[in-house]
């Protein structure tokens, strides 16, 4: 079968992986250059840091590169995950915690040597598991421990009163203070101010570029695929606040915007177009490469375009677009009140993977079918996660609106941190009933 | 399944009764009945002393698989019913044996049961029946202090079991051996979730797998499951094994591998029978405590 | 022209032989620990059965899980499609298709032309309605027929949690002990798998008239029940466990016109 | 009397649809969460009812709600999808698991459009809670007002409290009997009592509750002779056909930590500064669910409390299977309670209960408690 359009390999792959390991090694190195090593989760507001020198252990990532042990070194996975039922926490809880508390258990940090000594944990709870999960890591380690409360604002399209949103914003932006007063006060340490405007302000930058490339994939053909775009996104979600990290995402928006001048293709045969739902299941990302062979590009995910992606709602056009920071609304920050509230308020209008959390209902449906028309999705294939009731919320619902809207749409049960939930050959089996139905046939 | 076939799954039933014992000299003659959901069996005790016992298959009607097993411990023996001094009832049927004056549920009955097989250092016995797995931890007595029960899933239990023997046309008794008849030890089954042990064994033999290899992998995946069952109760020595998996050494050893230590305890009782011998040590107790009630 | 269409299933190898559109020989043998010699087997029965000769056959269709073992097979395709086309070629009006197996069910909804709609599988543990069944039979002593029968005599409704297929069968254990009658202990075990199937099925939309295939369709007790959950008339199929097999036989016609 | 609690358990429907004869303009909201402030949609006029499952099988569900989802949540989406509460005029919920989160999602999308979205901070240990509640409520009353057309005066709202707070004390006296040995009524009376109350105006609950007082916590005991006594603990339950089965063992329930039990009205509104301050504090206050208790743990010195008061021999933790927030404290609580010298056993509810498993694991702790029989 002929090729539609031509393809080449992103310029940034390299790039993409030194950042990464950078900031493990600044993980790894933190105790001995005097830096603060905190933990908690990458949904927390991870810029609420920045005004200390320190390290961020973000424990999803973790969680996430625990999982892809499972192929590299088995024995060593089932270690850790076994440590974690021993302990009696059960299997359904939260597949990154588990994995995460696992290592904590053994002692075994998977990037070598034992788990780091955290000086202690930042969580905001965006939802059930991770006040909990840090609250357990806390006391296993006998730690501090703050966990901000988010409560999110509801889908605008529900008509929540704007005293409701302003409550929210007060309530949030008061814990921020709250959380760097104790923060100071549990370290001893100065909190910088500079410091922490810069970090909220690349926070901003670096969601809201993310976006813009998610965005970009709107063209036809694709120029990235959901496999590279999981890899690429991961940046946001450990080190949003660097500097380092807005521009490289500066730089691959040039890319992909270059791509889609030239019609550069992430799949040259893009005959169909697919978008997915949830964390993928980690261990399993050859599922991309049997999509592929198909001649499907799968464009990523109401979860891979959001976690750490900064989109705003407009009202008049009754859609998402990547989020305008508020340089660009000409706000400029100058106290740490300035940035609290900034941060409270970026928080509360442009995360709409925390949104789908509390309240997936008609909101998420509707900005799953927007995602399917603006990114011109053929059909969707939905893995329902069992490691992770917070972006699982509201599945079943979509998949009925996507059904019902006429877009072809397959399920399959998995987990995105347990392998022993996912079952390869069934869902490849499936898959190969799927494109049938869809009248696809293998091109390699 | 039907009946025509040979039930690989089977294993044989028996009954035994000591010869050089005379019950009529006995203080005290007790019974234990335990009615599991795929095997009975009756034991009877002189002075808690093994005198007697049956192993025999559950029927659909427990009454039935109750009078059918004790009367085949009698059987051999020139005992009567009317004879037996205090029965007490265990299992799922516990509460289903028409003779029995008292019922105790299998828990307490296969700890007290390990322990008159075993002796008063067994602080851990694993016991696993039909879809049950069960771990119990006992004092010197054979005292229950905890115990812990697969909850909402029949992976790895007995029932698996059967299905791959009954596949794969070995006797459940041989599946032990059998397993071993492997030059390495191949890498366990994916699942031991006893829907899809069969296709996936069917899928390694077309994959070209000798028998004995398949039984290796899903030995070695039960007692795995195993494993992980005990080790969220903890395991204190010393560890014994009850119940019919005790006698697949398949899964034995390689549990004992698992754990990094041998089960050097030993009995020459059917492992089968702790539960009934467990209930007739109670029966004695409780008679002699009350008499018959 | 005449075409072979084999499914092999887990379980049985079925094969059926297709002329101008007519079905006229079909066989049906168990897949043995050797699955090549089962397709040999169903060959020769279905060949006998048709009275054709091997070299008559012009294209040979395969289905199954163990499809890809047929090695002269020119049109090989999934359960899913086969079921609809075997459906559909049976009946214009389905739009429902439901296939219960020993470990697998499913639903599919098709169109007029036999297209497929979307479909559903269970789920890992919602697996195994099969295996329940015959695990339940040894259970309660009763061959497959009678176990179906005495489920029509049941006078009261047992609700039994069949998530696990096997660890109900503990349920279902309490049950014969606490002497609760076979014919509602029968009841319970298809209720239980029909509410999981319904479940399932419900996901696609269902839409009449609805179709029950595979060997399960003949256990008349199973029918009942999910005719009850789904407060639907179900319509078994002539010869349920074929229609796969006659699909990918009509499929491989098919596919040589265009 | 009990019997009328359990009559109203087992036919809450025609309740409210009697109910709503009695008050044709009166509006009936049906809850989701233990959090919501009852007395707030009581002052506006309306009857909110707990909205919970049935305990039967069901194929409703599965097109909504996906399995990993406890069954308490798919049970309850059941009730609303097989059209069993069609005379709900709206929905409420107080940021509740993300378990009955789904559900209520779902419910408002499939069942009852209308819907009270109560945002009860998760962290009720920071000091700013208090404040954002307060807000949050003088919402409410606005939106209620939107709704209803009726402003809520602080009449309203005061006879309200005062409503409820009777109610709540009234029920703890009942809870305080159970204290007595014998205990006076079994915990499957007990708790026909809580969830039929969950289920009623507080105006009929009252002078049943009072009936229950003079007249069955004065009879003689339920049982001849003093049977063990046990506490349970763990997410919403009411299962009776569970309690029944424990109680058969000369066992019986003296006390629970439950959402639809004690945890329900443990608390009062205390009347202060603002009527509404006051509401909001007492749900901050309240002894808290699992999900809400961080970063410090403040549940378990209550449930401890509560054991030690009610003088238990065991306790029973259950949870509904995948209930995220008790499994959370799972491991702290059963060491808890084993290091105070409290047996415990560990059961998963499913909206079924399989009798003869759990049989076994009940009847094996009991004779665990008390094996001096045995032995």
């Amino acid at each position: 079968m002929e090729k539609k359009y031509k393809t080449t390999p992103l310029k940034l792959w390299d790039k993409a992986k030194e950042i990464r390991m950078n900031v493990y090694k600044e993980i790894a190195e933190a105790k001995e250059q005097g830096k603060l090593l905190i933990g908690g989760g990458a949904e927390g507001l991870i810029a609420l840091a920045t005004g200390f020198d320190h390290a961020f252990l973000v424990g999803e990532p973790y969680g996430a590169s625990v999982a892809f042990l499972y192929k590299e070194n088995p024995a060593f996975y089932q270690q850790i995950v076994e440590a974690c039922d021993h302990a009696g926490y059960p299997r359904d809880l939260c597949s990154y915690m588990r994995n995460y508390l696992g290592s904590l258990l053994l002692d075994k940090y998977i990037f070598g040597g034992p788990f780091p000594k955290l000086d202690f944990c930042l969580q905001a709870g965006f939802c059930d598991t991770h006040s909990k999960w840090y609250q357990i890591v806390s006391e296993i380690r006998g730690i501090p421990y703050f966990s901000l409360d988010l409560l999110p604002f509801d889908w605008e399209i529900s008509g929540e009163s704007e005293k409701t949103k302003q409550l929210k914003r007060e309530y949030i932006t008061k814990q921020i203070h709250e959380a760097i007063e104790w923060m100071v006060k549990t370290t001893g340490r100065r909190f910088d101010d500079e410091k922490f405007i810069e970090g909220v302000t690349n926070e901003f930058e670096s969601t809201s570029l993310w976006a813009k490339v998610c965005a970009a994939n709107r063209a036809i053909p694709a120029p990235l695929d959901e496999k590279t775009m999981l890899s690429f996104y991961v940046l946001a979600v450990l080190a949003r606040p660097k500097k380092e990290v807005v521009d490289f995402y500066r730089e691959l928006l040039a890319e992909v915007e270059e791509r889609v001048a030239n019609q550069i293709a992430a799949n040259p045969y893009e005959r169909c177009r697919f978008i997915s739902d949830s964390q993928p299941p980690w261990f399993g990302l050859d599922l991309f490469r049997v999509l592929e062979s198909y001649g499907v590009v799968s464009l990523g995910a109401h979860y891979t375009f959001a976690l750490s992606g900064g989109w705003e709602y407009s009202s008049e056009e009754e859609t998402w677009n990547p989020a305008r920071t508020p340089q660009e609304r000409g706000i400029e920050l100058k106290t740490r009140d300035d940035a609290a509230r900034a941060l409270a308020d970026w928080w509360l209008t442009t995360g709409t993977v925390c949104r789908g959390v509390r309240h997936s209902g008609a909101g998420k449906i509707k900005r799953v079918m927007d995602i399917v028309d603006k990114w011109h999705v053929d059909a969707a294939l939905i893995h329902l996660n069992r490691g992770c009731e917070g972006t699982a919320l509201g599945q079943m619902d979509i998949v009925q609106a996507l059904l019902k809207a006429g877009i072809p749409t397959m399920t399959f049960e998995g987990n995105h941190a347990d392998p022993r939930e996912y079952d390869e050959g069934r869902t490849f089996a499936r898959i190969e009933s799927f494109m049938e139905t869809l009248g696809l046939k293998k091109i390699y | 399944m039907t009946s025509q076939q040979v039930e690989y799954w089977r294993w044989d039933e028996g009954n035994w009764a000591d010869p050089n014992k005379n019950w009529k000299e006995a203080k005290v003659i007790s019974a234990g009945v335990d009615i599991g959901s795929v095997s009975t069996q009756a034991v009877i005790m002189t002075d808690g002393e093994l005198y007697a016992y049956a192993n025999t298959r559950s029927g659909y009607n427990s009454r039935e698989s109750a009078n059918k097993a004790i009367g085949m411990a009698l059987n051999g023996t020139n005992l009567k019913l009317e004879n037996l001094d205090f029965t007490v009832g265990t299992g799922y049927g516990r509460v289903k044996v028409p003779f029995a004056n008292k019922a105790i549920t299998e828990i307490a009955c296969h700890a007290r049961g390990a322990n008159f097989m075993y002796g008063p250092t067994v602080r851990t016995v694993l016991d696993m029946g039909g879809q049950d797995l069960k771990v119990i931890r006992c004092d010197g007595k054979g005292k229950v202090e905890n115990f812990l029960m697969n909850e909402k899933c029949a992976a790895g239990t007995g029932r698996g079991m059967e299905v791959i023997a009954d596949l794969l046309k070995v006797p459940i008794g041989k599946v032990g051996e059998l397993s071993f008849e492997v030059d390495e030890e191949p890498p366990p089954v994916s699942t031991t979730c006893v829907v899809f042990a069969k296709t996936e064994a069917l899928g390694l033999l077309k994959g070209g797998w000798p028998v004995p290899k398949v039984l290796a992998a899903y030995c070695s995946a039960m007692a795995h499951r195993v494993y992980s069952q005990i080790m969220t109760v903890g395991i204190q020595q010393d560890f014994v094994i009850t119940g019919g998996i005790a006698k697949n050494i398949g899964v034995v050893k390689r549990l004992e591998k698992e754990l990094g230590f041998e089960f050097f305890k030993k009995t020459n009782i059917d492992t089968q029978l702790a539960g009934a011998i467990g209930a007739a040590l109670f029966a004695k107790g409780l008679y002699e405590k009350q008499g018959r009630r | 022209m005449i075409t072979a269409g084999i499914d092999m299933g887990a379980a049985f190898a079925k094969m059926v032989i297709v002329k101008d559109g007519e079905l006229i020989g079909k066989g049906i043998c168990k897949v043995t620990l050797e699955p090549e010699e089962a397709v040999r087997t169903v060959q020769e029965l279905a060949l006998k059965d048709a009275g054709v000769r091997p070299d008559e056959i012009q294209r040979v269709g395969a289905t199954g899980a163990g499809r890809k073992l047929v090695k002269n097979a020119d049109v090989v395709v999934t359960d899913v499609t086969a079921d609809a086309a075997g459906a559909n070629y049976l009946d214009k009006a389905v739009r429902t298709v439901i296939d219960v197996g020993g470990e697998e069910a499913r639903a599919v909804k098709i169109n007029e032309e036999g297209k497929v709609i979307s479909f559903a599988v269970n789920d890992k543990c919602a697996a195994g309605a099969g295996a329940f069944i015959e695990a339940m039979t040894r259970a309660l002593e009763l061959p497959m027929e009678d176990f179906a029968k005495y489920s029509l005599k049941s006078t009261q409704k047992i609700p039994i949690n069949a998530q696990c297929a096997i660890f109900a069968e503990s349920e279902v254990v309490s049950l014969i002990n606490e002497m609760t009658p076979r014919e509602d202990i029968c009841r319970a075990v298809h209720d239980g798998i029909s509410d999981r199937v319904s479940s399932m099925a419900k996901r696609v939309g269902i839409e009449e008239k609805v179709v029950l295939i595979g060997g399960t369709a003949k256990n008349i007790g199973l029918l009942k029940s999910l005719e009850d959950a789904l407060g639907m008339k179900i319509t078994v199929l002539p010869d349920p466990e074929f229609v796969s097999a006659l699909g990918i036989g009509i499929l491989a016609a098919k596919d040589s016109e265009n | 009397m009990i019997k009328d609690f359990k009559e109203v358990y087992e036919n809450r429907h025609e309740y409210a649809k009697d109910w709503r004869k009695k008050y044709p303009d009166r509006k009936i909201v049906g809850y989701m969460c233990s959090y919501v402030p009852e007395e707030m949609f009581y002052a506006g006029g309306a009857l909110p009812v707990r909205i919970l499952g049935s305990h039967e099988p069901q194929n409703v569900t599965e097109p909504y709600i996906f399995g990993m989802y406890c069954p308490f949540s798919r049970d309850v989406l059941a009730q609303g999808l097989l059209g069993r509460y069609d005379y709900l005029d709206a929905v409420t919920t107080a940021y509740p698991c993300m378990h009955l989160g789904q559900a209520f999602d779902s419910w408002t999308l499939h069942v009852t459009p209308k819907y009270f979205y109560v945002d009860m901070p998760n962290k009720v240990q920071t000091p700013h809670a208090l404040p954002f509640l307060i807000g949050r409520l003088e919402e409410l009353k606005r939106e209620l007002k939107d709704w209803t057309g009726k402003e809520i005066s602080d009449e309203d709202l005061k006879a309200s409290i005062d409503l409820y707070n009777e109610n709540r004390s009234l029920l703890r006296q009942i809870y305080e009997a159970r204290k007595s040995v014998p205990c006076p009524i079994t915990g499957t009376e007990a708790m026909y009592i809580t969830t039929g109350n969950l289920l009623m105006d507080k105006q009929d609950a009252n002078p049943l509750l009072k009936e229950v007082i003079e007249k069955e916590l004065s009879r003689p005991a339920a049982k001849d002779r003093s049977p063990t006594r046990l506490m349970i603990v763990g997410s919403e339950n009411d299962d009776i056909k569970f309690m029944e089965m424990v109680e058969q063992f000369d066992a019986v329930i003296v006390v629970d930590d439950h959402c639809t039990g004690s945890r329900y009205f443990w608390n009062q509104v205390k009347l202060g500064n603002g009527l509404i301050e006051a509401v909001a504090r007492r749900y901050v206050e309240r002894p808290v669910c699992p999900q809400r208790d961080y970063p410090e743990r403040q549940r378990l010195p209550h449930v401890l409390n509560l054991a030690k008061n009610w003088n238990v021999d065991g306790v029973i933790v259950i949870q509904q299977k995948f209930c995220d927030p008790h499994e959370f404290d799972k491991v702290a609580l059963l060491k808890f309670f084993e290091s105070n010298n409290l047996p415990t056993l560990y059961l998963e509810f499913d909206v079924t209960v399989p009798v003869g498993q759990f049989k076994i694991r009940v009847e094996a702790f009991l004779e665990k408690l008390r094996e001096d029989e045995l032995w």
